[in-house]
């Protein structure tokens, strides 16, 4: 075994202001493996990735590449050793191409200066094809899906003649689909001189793809198993300290729950076509669907983030019509985006300021004033309610890891008390143990007669959470399925339904009973 | 006299150790930002023996009125990420407004002023309404009304400066002094209250909360439930309420309204304010930074002019020192972050 | 209410015995300002004085120069000389120098007080009739006529339009006069200014500019646009006036005597200091100067380049 | 050259016809950012008759060669998320090192010509030092070089300006004529040629790439391996030598370095800058969209003055316009966007 690994760290320790984020962690990576890296929200693993990446310096260890020691300079140097990083944060540039910055600061040049844009795109292409990615060279990032972004990170760390790939979380935005083909790639990118460091949060699908785990728990080595031998709830077991309960699916709701929320014939100048839905007191309303199903349009549109072109929304039987998100607030309905860092946060804010932000005009002021005390007071009982990790209320919300960052965002809204609550990707980056959280709250949220619409990617996590679940495809509602109905494969051939001409499906009405299901 | 960010006040935070040394560090933070200020003060009090003299301490304050107020304005503003370039001739045309109000309509002064800086608010209006509303970006949309303020200030008083002869009460809004026989201009004192309003709006309120969430993703923002169109324009509005101050203030200053000043003004509340440490892409930013700007500002002015050094070489040196006073400020912050 | 501490000359340059007379102008940066300061400097340097000399970067900055008093007065000077943007909103300052017993002494248009001992100026009116009724006589006291004015808001301004203006109504009834456009004394805007009168007149028969900047840009205006037979009148003096004069693109223009004013200025506040009488004016004078009397002594005494 | 917004439709579809569309609905936006400028030029054509002659276009263009200069430059550092301050007197400080050269040194003009420009980079280098090593905020470090360069030039040329009498070679830079006898000033062919180099520069160089992608991302740009400080000082190097070419060109037109000149330049330029589409915020911009920034804010002077529209109206009219024709390109971009 000796002499035949590829990486070796050891005793690595890192502290921030405030925060010991590792100590003395130690982690190998045969040749040919592909090791996933797990631990919950906090646990310090891209910290331990970002020291290999150079971006940030250790406060001690030793790092071995195929039994070199080095010390990782910076970005470029360990590039230039062959590591190649996606980052759990996008390092994209928006307003450059896909091509652009695949392939940045390494440019196709005549004279070393002039660019040679057509060779470029050429390359990027090629790229994208061998890659399976289906993807314009020429789009702009900005333009671009998370999902699609994400794909756009691979593809610029695969152009890299990387000996040592390290994936933060890369398939957090990606549907089943999308992580089948990434899967693919990994498959085809590991070699007998070759290694994957593959950071997930996702239990499911360490088995497909991973050999071995390694775990970290606050910031400290725990073990590593052989994903062969080890059983899940072992390895959650020393992710957590302790063993998760995961609870039963929840009872259908009783019809006979009054109506909150009833929307008809929703649409936008985009992608929505006549998007009908009830939503009833005390439900959980799961919405499933392909990447680009419309599903955050729908949710955008209904809090006014987006300009509708026709539809009604009646809630609590009255019609209202809702420009702007600050009136559906106003209203009761509260909107969890999708994307934490461009929508979700202030990231140069502290913890309590993010999480007061929705109710500082009601329930954090009188007569224009901030209650500051209220306020902490308010912050300190999320971060224990929410388990949030963080030194203090006070810190700055940017150097909170991916998945604390996006409790405090559920934290605001919690905060806020809201009637209706749409969460978006609720758990998109989320470690299995707070996820529990996540899904006992919501479980109490509706048990307190609050109304939820959850969208997600994560088909299981919308076949256990919702009492129905509706399924789109291009825009449209194209079925809606009872809890008892809802299942993998029901969903999926919804979610695959061609709409776009009169197709033999009829758009259900979801005011008569159980339509859709063919 | 506020905080740096919005919510550093003494909370009952659970690791009470890390809130100490964070507020400690604050306090620190701020003292440093005050240092430079400072050291150029010592300077130019051993090379000049006039400089810190009472009557020359007034002087300084009285100079740093009008720039102070404008730059108070604008750092709500600039908090947001947007900035105002329509301070400088909005200032012009508000006091050419409050000639036209209390000169030629004969309004009584009190009415006449309120109108005057009501007026501000109006064209802070429009400008918030032309951001928030028409979506233009901020430096055009002000810099439109710069240009619309600046031919209006001339058109509406015939390019002649309109005099407060006949409102003796108005000109001691600047130079009559509260106490009688003590020098200490008004105009000081309005500054001092405009800093203290300026300062609990921006630590205190939702209106200084709000300002902040804009300036930090203001996308977030509205998705958070906030309207933040309407508090742009509030924001806007408030500033030009500064603007309009800034006017009757310098009008009642100059005893007259100048119609044709006001152009560049904007730069150097705009330099008071980033001097001050808030940022032009929003987010950050404090009243007591913009007051220590300014100050830095004048007092830079008023020294190099009492040591007579000569005057093509004033602003070379004022460069140079706002270069190392900012630098000097950074570098410290740096140090003691991280 | 002002302290007694440090007396004049003890601070910053001002050193020595010598008497210390701060000046504050209305501007700094243009040439007729640099040759009231040479002025100033040359008579000071005769009489054993000491001078600074202040103005702000345009003639707009109204507060910026009350501000310059101000801090002029806390260095306690044994005279004042002060040429106002606007006299009414230093008048409070006049009477502190009244009151600190610092006598003052006005330059360039009349400051109006009864603070100062004397004023040294020109009529910038009657200057700008002069150059009004040259012009005219030049093109035969008929045709259009265009004026580029540095300013529409300061007193000069103000005054060498009107003067202008006035002459041409009473005198020139054949004289069609365009409306007035104002180029800030920028050479490169002045020239475009008069570039688009040409194209929308291409009949105008003469030109006025108001002051250096204006005057030169009219010039290059015209030569831009590659009209000859213009007739153009300009005012103050400068390197690049005298040139055009001597080619004769330019027909004449009107000198103030700048360095004369500064001398003057600075004979008048030493006068003061040694408390001496004083006259109430003290008329610095124009000068018309055209191609025929340019190198005359006495035009060229007043001439800076 | 570069699109405003993302580009949102089938682009996963079928990559070849998504291109095609988007490379055709960039044309469009921009033809449709050309529109507002060819919308005020019909109006004038209408209102003046001589707007439209061969003699007055020429006018235009050689009123817009400097403003052009100085926001080509500074196109590039907008680009990058800064801002320059300095472009205006900075402009005048290498007009006075012009004359420096070629007057008071006697060196041969094209070299003085070369040597000047040269400072002006040398300028911009500075700039780009304090901003990318003391990583001193863009506004404050160029308004410290706006003040420096303001007093050096009064220093250097003692105040007094310089003239270029004895090179008639370098008055022919500007109101020469390439082809005599034909009314086509060098000065419109120098900036017509700038045009080019910047246009090339920015879209087909690394150097326009790695501008780009520090105004999208500065982090994510520095954390691809990329010197982000050692661009940051190129890219102000280039506005600086755009500023001494700017230099040299006022002055060939004056015959004359006026040391007073310049300030008021840098909020023109930028404003052209800003009114072509360039965002304050970075990543976005175009060097076509920069002149038809700098041919609206000329055309519009122009015709104004054409028309022999009272001087204080025209402050006015010109903001109202520049409001219209920003609000009417975006919400035509935005409509052809969604
Ligand atoms: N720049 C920083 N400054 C201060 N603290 C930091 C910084 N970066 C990370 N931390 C802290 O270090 C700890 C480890 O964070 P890290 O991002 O490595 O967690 P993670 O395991 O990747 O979590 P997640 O699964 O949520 O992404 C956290 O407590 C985090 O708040
Ligand atoms: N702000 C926007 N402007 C224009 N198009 C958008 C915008 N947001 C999303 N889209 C497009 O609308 C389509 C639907 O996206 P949406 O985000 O609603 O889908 P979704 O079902 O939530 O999928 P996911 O979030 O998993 O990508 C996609 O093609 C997307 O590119
Ligand atoms: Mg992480
Ligand atoms: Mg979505």
């Amino acid at each position: 075994m000796t002499g035949s690994l590829l990486l070796e760290l050891e005793g690595i320790s890192k502290g921030f202001p405030g925060v010991q984020a590792l100590t003395d962690v130690r982690l190998d990576l045969r040749h040919g493996e592909v090791l996933a890296l797990v631990g919950e929200n906090g646990a310090g693993k891209s910290t331990l990735m970002k020291l290999l990446s150079g971006i940030h310096k250790a406060d001690a260890g030793h790092f071995r590449l195929d039994g070199a020691p080095f010390t990782p300079e910076s970005p470029r140097h360990a590039e230039s050793l062959g590591i190649s990083i996606i980052h759990q944060e996008f390092n994209l540039m928006p307003d450059l191409t896909a091509a652009q910055n695949i392939f940045i600061g390494r440019e196709p040049r005549t004279g070393g200066f002039f660019t040679r844009d057509p060779e470029l795109n050429r390359a990027a292409a090629d790229l994208l094809d061998r890659l399976g990615l289906p993807l314009d060279p020429k789009a702009l990032v900005g333009s671009l899906t998370v999902a699609k972004q994400q794909m756009v990170e691979i593809a610029k760390a695969l152009s890299h003649d990387a000996k040592l790939l390290v994936m933060d979380e890369p398939t957090a935005a990606l549907n089943d689909a999308e992580v089948e083909v990434l899967h693919g790639l990994i498959r085809r990118f590991v070699s007998p001189t070759t290694g994957v460091i593959y950071i997930s949060h996702r239990m499911d699908e360490l088995k497909a793809i991973a050999q071995r785990i390694t775990v970290l728990r606050d910031g400290s080595y725990v073990g590593t198993v052989d994903t062969a031998e080890a059983s899940m709830p072992e390895v959650i077991a020393m992710m957590v300290g302790r063993t998760i309960q995961t609870q039963a699916r929840p009872e259908n709701v009783r019809d006979d729950r009054e109506t909150l929320l009833s929307v008809r014939g929703l649409a936008t100048k985009a992608l929505l076509r006549d998007v009908s839905f009830d939503l009833r007191r005390g439900e959980i309303l799961g919405f499933a669907g392909l990447m680009g199903a419309g599903r955050t349009e729908v949710a955008r549109a209904l809090v006014g983030a987006d300009v509708v072109t026709a539809g009604t929304i009646v809630l609590r039987g009255q019609e209202v019509s809702i420009p702007n998100p600050a009136k559906a607030a106003e209203l009761g309905i509260g909107y969890l985006s999708e994307d934490r860092k461009q929508l979700g946060l202030m990231l140069e804010q502290s913890v309590q300021t993010n999480i007061a932000l929705s109710s500082l005009g009601d329930r954090f002021s009188r007569r224009g004033f901030v209650d500051d005390k209220a306020i902490a007071t308010r912050a300190t009982e999320s971060v224990k309610a929410l388990g949030i990790k963080t030194p203090s209320i006070r810190q700055e919300v940017r150097n909170l890891s991916g998945g604390n960052q996006q409790k405090v965002v559920i934290a605001k809204w919690l905060t806020k008390d809201c009637d209706v609550l749409i969460f978006d990707e609720p758990t998109r980056g989320i470690d299995v143990g707070a996820k529990e959280e996540i899904y006992r709250l919501l479980n109490d949220l509706a048990a307190q007669g609050k109304s939820i619409i959850m969208i997600s990617s994560e088909l299981p996590e919308v076949l256990r959470m919702a009492h129905r679940v509706l399924v789109m495809s291009e825009g449209r509602i194209t079925g809606e399925l009872s809890h008892a109905e809802a299942t993998q494969e029901s969903v999926m051939h919804l979610a695959t339904l061609r709409t776009g001409s009169d197709t033999a499906f009829p758009v259900p009405d979801p005011t008569a009973d159980k339509a859709g299901l063919a | 006299m506020t905080t740096d960010t919005p919510t550093q006040t003494s909370a009952d935070a659970a690791p009470a150790t890390a809130v100490a040394s964070a507020t400690l560090r604050d306090r620190l933070q701020q003292l440093l930002a005050f240092a430079s200020l400072i050291v150029i003060a010592i300077f130019f009090s051993v090379a000049s023996s006039t400089f810190l003299t009472y009557g020359n301490i007034v002087n300084v304050l009285f100079s740093t009125v009008v720039i102070g107020l404008l730059a108070l304005g604008t750092t709500f503003v600039i908090i947001t990420g947007g900035i105002d370039l329509s301070i400088g001739t909005g200032m012009a045309l508000c006091a050419v407004m409050s000639g036209q109000f209390i000169v030629n309509w004969g309004i009584p002064w009190p009415v006449g002023v309120l109108l005057a800086v009501l007026f501000g608010g109006l064209l802070g209006f429009v400008n918030g309404f032309n951001v928030a509303k028409l979506g233009l970006p901020p430096f055009i949309a002000t810099l439109a009304t710069m240009l619309v303020a600046q031919g209006l200030a001339l058109v509406v008083s015939h390019s002649a400066p309109i005099y407060f002869n006949d409102s003796p009460g108005y000109l001691k809004l600047s130079t009559g002094n509260l106490i009688p026989g003590v020098n200490f201009p008004s105009a000081v004192i309005v500054l001092i209250v405009a800093t203290a309003i300026a300062g609990v709006l921006i630590s205190r309120t939702i209106l200084g909360r709000y300002t902040f969430a804009i300036g930090s993703n203001e996308e977030a923002t509205a998705l958070s439930g906030i309207n933040v169109a309407k508090w742009k324009i509030v924001i806007y509005t408030l500033a030009g309420l500064f603007t309009g101050l800034a006017g009757v203030m310098i009008s009642a200053r100059l005893g007259s309204a100048q119609p044709a000043t006001g152009a560049g003004y904007e730069l150097q509340a705009i330099a008071a304010v980033v001097i001050g440490g808030t940022s032009l892409a929003g987010g950050k930013g404090s009243i007591v930074g913009t007051v220590i700007g300014a100050l830095i500002i004048s007092v830079l002015n008023n020294g190099l002019q009492l040591m007579s050094i000569p005057q093509e070489w004033q602003n070379v040196i004022l460069g140079v020192v706002i270069l190392i006073a900012v630098y000097a400020d950074m570098a410290r912050k740096r140090a003691s972050t991280t | 209410g002002q302290s007694g501490t440090g007396t004049a000359g003890s601070t910053g340059g001002a050193g020595g015995d010598k008497p210390y007379i701060a000046i504050v102008s209305k501007g700094f940066q243009h040439q007729f300002w640099q040759a009231v300061k040479k002025g100033a400097e040359q008579e000071a340097a005769k009489q054993g004085a000491t001078i600074t000399f202040e103005g702000p970067a345009t003639e707009k900055e109204v507060e910026a120069q009350i501000t310059m008093l101000t801090n002029s007065l806390a260095k306690q000077p044994k005279a004042i000389g002060f040429a106002a943007l606007d006299s009414k909103a230093a008048e409070g300052l006049l009477q502190q120098a009244k009151s600190q017993n610092i006598p003052v002494i006005a330059f360039d248009s009349g400051v109006e007080s009864d603070v100062p001992l004397t004023t040294a100026a020109t009529d910038n009116k009657a200057a700008a009739a002069e150059a009004a009724k040259h012009l005219s006589e030049l093109i035969g006291g008929k045709g259009k006529v265009a004026m580029v004015v540095h300013d529409q808001t300061s007193l000069t301004g103000q005054q060498r339009r009107d003067g202008f203006i006035d002459w041409m109504k009473a005198n020139a009834p054949g004289i069609t006069l365009l409306p007035v456009q104002y180029g800030d004394g920028d050479q490169a805007k002045s020239a475009d200014i008069t570039k688009s009168i040409l194209a929308a007149n291409p009949d105008v028969k003469g030109i006025y500019g108001s002051n250096e900047g204006s005057a030169i840009g009219v010039v290059k205006g015209v030569q831009e646009a590659g009209k000859t037979g213009i007739t153009i009148v300009g005012f103050d003096s400068g390197k690049a006036q005298i040139d055009a004069i001597n080619s004769g693109v330019m027909a004449g223009a009107i000198t103030q005597n700048p360095v004369g004013m500064g001398e003057e200025l600075v004979k008048a506040a030493m006068k003061a200091i040694k408390g001496e009488p004083l006259e109430k004016t003290i008329d610095t004078g124009f000068y018309w100067y055209d191609k025929t009397n340019i190198n005359d002594p006495k035009i060229q005494s007043v001439l800076y380049q």
